[in-house]
């Protein structure tokens, strides 16, 4: 158990990998036994990533070495800055790896059925084995280098998972453009990661801001990673790539996809926190993003109400509810350098932002699920051709309402919670900010009206009369999400209190995360 | 001036990546575009292994040769990597276009409908 | 026009910030190397290895060349993938 | 299918090839090399192979399961040879000191010794099954798609 223990931060990222090694081999021979083996390391890693996350809130932030004497040996003792790759596990690492763990989970039991008309499925498992990696891995590193090399598992997985459908030119479509707009993105980030290396001689997160001067390099360097990760994020100035991408890709792959948007949204909060930090001025940067989150909440709920395809309406509401994520966080880092606000509300807001991350991969995830369970029974995404399935298609209803009243912030669900978050504490800097958030709320709440009535209510068409409900394992798979998101809204103070206040003072104290790295206080 | 001359390798790179963000932006070939990242690629690969060269360094490898100043061995590590990368990435896209032209018949961007880069 | 326009200024923008930082970066040939040193001087006793390229790659970075070995098979799956024949595959809208 | 003197040249050539990336792969850990370039130069017989005698012939000379296989087991022995330091860390380098490849030089100069490198020489064989295996069978699908329109229009 205490190898267990030690070994958690490798483990987390080593057993899918493993996995996905094995997948192949094991499909060749028997389809049934690769889907229990795929879900078994799934499970297990969840069960790691449990150990990790108590471990992580009962002692703090965690290191390990990577091939050194000792997992906790960071630095060569006859020197000053560490040589060797070095994981850095903290509160908000533990956070977004629950979070990615349990996604992945759902939505690899729900694609055992959705998946099965298919051909390929052994590469299928294979690839979402390695979408999972990638979000692991970019969650629990210290080393931009090696975020660099982990965010690349991730696009070209997510690329491929895109375009997994191929007879649809859409997906194909849908998948080069990803492939593209994210090597782009990860060449940006190598670039700055290169102007890093060239002034500090360091490719360690926390020894690099333990050094950093703060020159124009750096500066540079700071817009470079912002526009890398931003756009992999999908948040406005380059939205344009999210429809198009997310709305083909296959069933269970659209939860895992969205939750890997916002792994790149929590290393780009992890880059300005724990990187930069309060000793530069960061309220230009906390505006910018500010700025960019409303634009995005605004864009993406209006294109999102002209809507009639059902995922894609959704996956507008993707770039919505990422620009509450943004807003938290960046009324956060506004005010990052006075102390006293951030006592005030500047902690409060960061920990809303990340409140509504986990709580968006819950519920949002379960929307997009829901949307595939009704392709995959009607054939069609068009909302106009629907109807009446809330006789027919019970418990798909059933988690169609749990998400939607979640997502439009309808209290006591778990969305409310996090955005009254975000509105208390966005309105002690600018009150115009919580009024646009709250227009958007009610726009959302407006657009899943429409869909739940156009989807569900009224009398089944004659067309669809024979419809079932999804398979079992469809059911479960939602089911998980509908779990989460149910367990999180009945508990909303434990779970703010005991898993997202310690990640938004992980994001603040950046003093704690380069000195378990380079010792010393 | 002298400035100029002496950083001319990190200046070529600067220059290799504004070609190559011109081709993506300006170019509709879905072919051409993929030129323009890969020819990215091989500006911060350039960098990279400029950023570690020494004056009058040799290559980090111990022989029977006597021990000279070597050059930085970890920029040569990164940029296999990134080679690597640019290598898995280059080919994913090129099979993506070849998939995009069996659908359409076309390796232009506004043709082939809503591929844009 | 106004795309002209913009793709123009975005040029100029990046164009000034990539020139800049390559003249404000160390002077070529000259770099800092505090970490890199310490490979040089140690890799042969705690790695065994003499080329230290391949130290690095596979000791001291060996979790990235993980990751690269993984892209690589990632790329190689993604494209058997695409092209997989889809005989036997139930016909959906 | 191209000409006879395309083809004799790829016979000749191709052993050539083969052995070159070998020596790459072997001395990756004592002089210029390593498992990746050594594959790649191994893999790169596939794509003569493919110019000289058409993608349908080699495809069924190297089958692509048979690729993925190879390229899974490289992998795995990599991810193992990781694992294997989990005694005291993932990738530490266990080898190092052992009776195989164990031997540790001194710090300077000195002559190639290729009993040496711990895990790093087992490591690299182990790289370059993966990617000799990945890059054929990449160059071999794309070859593929390129001559016969498949049944998915």
């Amino acid at each position: 158990m205490d190898a267990l223990v030690l070994h958690s931060p490798v483990l987390a990222v080593a057993i899918p990998l493993l996995a996905a090694f094995i997948t192949p081999l094991i499909g060749r021979m028997n389809a049934r036994a690769r889907d229990t083996f795929v879900i078994a390391s799934l499970v297990a890693l969840e069960f790691v990533v449990i150990v990790l996350a108590r471990d992580v809130w009962a002692h703090g932030i965690r290191v390990y070495t990577l091939g050194a004497l000792s997992a906790s040996l960071t630095i060569p003792e006859t020197h000053m800055v560490p040589v060797r790759l070095i994981l850095e596990v903290d509160g908000l690492g533990v956070l977004m790896a629950l979070m990615s763990a349990t996604v992945a989970l759902a939505g690899a039991i729900y694609s055992i059925a959705s998946i099965r008309p298919e051909t390929g499925q052994d590469r299928f498992y294979t690839l979402l084995l390695l979408l999972t990696v990638g979000m692991m891995g970019i969650q629990l590193t210290g080393d931009l280098f090696n975020l660099f090399v982990f965010l690349e598992i991730l696009s070209i997985s997510g690329a491929a998972l895109a375009a997994f459908r191929t007879r649809f030119v859409d997906a194909v479509e849908g998948g080069f453009k990803y492939l593209i707009v994210s090597t782009v993105a990860a060449l940006l980030l190598l670039m700055a990661i290169a102007l890093f290396y060239g002034q500090y001689n360091a490719l360690n997160i926390a020894a690099i801001s333990h050094a950093m001067q703060y020159t124009v390099l750096d500066k540079i360097a700071l817009a470079l990673l912002a526009a890398a990760l931003l756009t992999k994020s999908g948040a406005v100035p380059s939205h344009w790539w999210v429809p198009d991408t997310y709305t083909p890709a296959p069933a269970g792959t659209s939860p895992i996809m969205y939750a890997s948007s916002l792994t790149c949204l929590a290393a780009l909060f992890r880059v300005v926190f724990s990187l930069y930090g309060v000793q530069m001025s960061l309220a230009t940067v906390g505006w910018l993003i500010i700025m960019a989150g409303v634009l995005s909440m605004f864009v993406g709920v209006t294109m999102a109400l002209r809507q009639t395809d059902i995922k894609r309406l959704m996956v507008y509401h993707v770039i919505s509810q990422e620009g509450y994520m943004l807003l938290g966080v960046g009324v956060g880092l506004a005010v990052l350098g006075d102390p006293q606000a951030v006592a005030a509300y500047g902690r409060e807001a960061i920990a809303g932002g990340l409140f509504h991350v986990i709580n968006n991969a819950f519920f949002k995830g379960l929307l997009l699920l829901t949307g595939e369970a009704l392709l995959f029974r009607l054939g069609t995404r068009d909302l106009n051709k629907m109807g009446g399935m809330g006789r027919n298609m019970k418990w798909t209803c059933a988690f169609f309402l749990i998400g939607a009243l979640a997502i439009s912030g309808v209290p006591p669900f778990n969305g409310f919670s996090s955005k009254l978050m975000i509105y208390e504490a966005s309105y002690h800097l600018n009150p115009m900010l919580t009024i646009i958030a709250l227009i958007v709320s009610v726009m959302t709440l407006a657009s899943f009206t429409k869909v739940f009535q156009s989807a569900f209510t009224g009398p089944p068409l004659p067309e669809y009369r024979d419809v079932r409900e999804v398979p079992l394992s469809m059911k479960i798979g939602m089911g998980i999400l509908a779990t989460a998101t149910v367990v999180i809204s009945l508990f909303p103070s434990q779970v703010v209190n005991g898993i997202v206040y310690p990640a938004a003072d992980a994001l603040i104290d950046q003093a704690g995360y380069v000195s378990a790295v380079m010792g010393g206080g | 001036m002298s400035l100029i001359l002496q950083n001319m390798p990190f200046l070529a790179v600067a220059a290799l990546i504004c070609v190559s963000l011109y081709i993506m932006m300006t170019q509709r070939n879905l072919i051409k575009i993929v030129m323009g990242v890969t020819i990215f690629q091989s500006a911060v690969n350039l960098f990279l292994v400029a950023l570690g060269y020494r004056s009058d360094g040799v290559a980090p490898v111990f022989t029977s040769g006597p021990v000279e100043l070597m050059v930085l061995p970890v920029p040569q590590a990164l940029t296999l990597t990134s080679i690597v990368i640019g290598v898995s990435t280059t080919a994913l896209m090129l099979s993506l276009i070849i998939l995009i032209y069996r659908h359409t018949g076309e390796t232009d961007a506004e043709k082939s409908r809503r591929v844009k880069g | 026009m106004i795309r002209r326009v913009g793709i123009s200024l975005t040029l100029i923008i990046i164009a000034v910030m990539f020139f800049a930082s390559a003249l404000l970066m160390h002077p070529f040939g000259a770099p800092p190397s505090i970490m890199d040193d310490y490979i040089i001087e140690n890799s042969q006793q705690e790695t065994g290895t003499n080329n230290v390229v391949s130290a690095v790659v596979f000791d001291y970075r060996g979790y990235d060349t993980l990751g690269e070995a993984t892209v690589l098979f990632l790329a190689a799956t993604a494209v058997i993938m695409l092209f997989r024949s889809r005989k036997g595959e139930v016909a959906e809208k | 299918m191209t000409s006879k003197i395309v083809r004799t040249t790829a016979q000749f050539v191709t052993p050539a090839v083969l052995l070159y990336g070998l020596y790459l792969i072997i001395h990756g850990h004592v002089s210029s090399g390593g498992g990746f370039q050594g594959g790649a130069v191994f893999a790169s017989s596939a794509a003569l192979l493919v110019v000289a005698f058409g993608s349908e012939r080699v495809s069924s000379l190297l089958q692509e399961h048979r690729l993925v296989a190879i390229s899974c087991s490289g992998a795995l022995m990599f991810i193992g040879l990781a694992f294997a330091g989990m005694g005291t860390t993932f990738f530490f380098n266990l080898f190092a000191g052992s009776p195989l490849f164990g031997n540790v030089p001194a710090y300077g100069p000195n002559p190639e010794d290729i009993w040496t490198g711990g895990t790093v020489p087992l490591m690299n064989i182990a790289v370059a099954l993966n990617v000799v295996a990945g890059l054929s069978a990449i160059v071999l699908a794309m070859a593929l798609a390129t001559v016969k329109r498949g049944d998915d229009k």
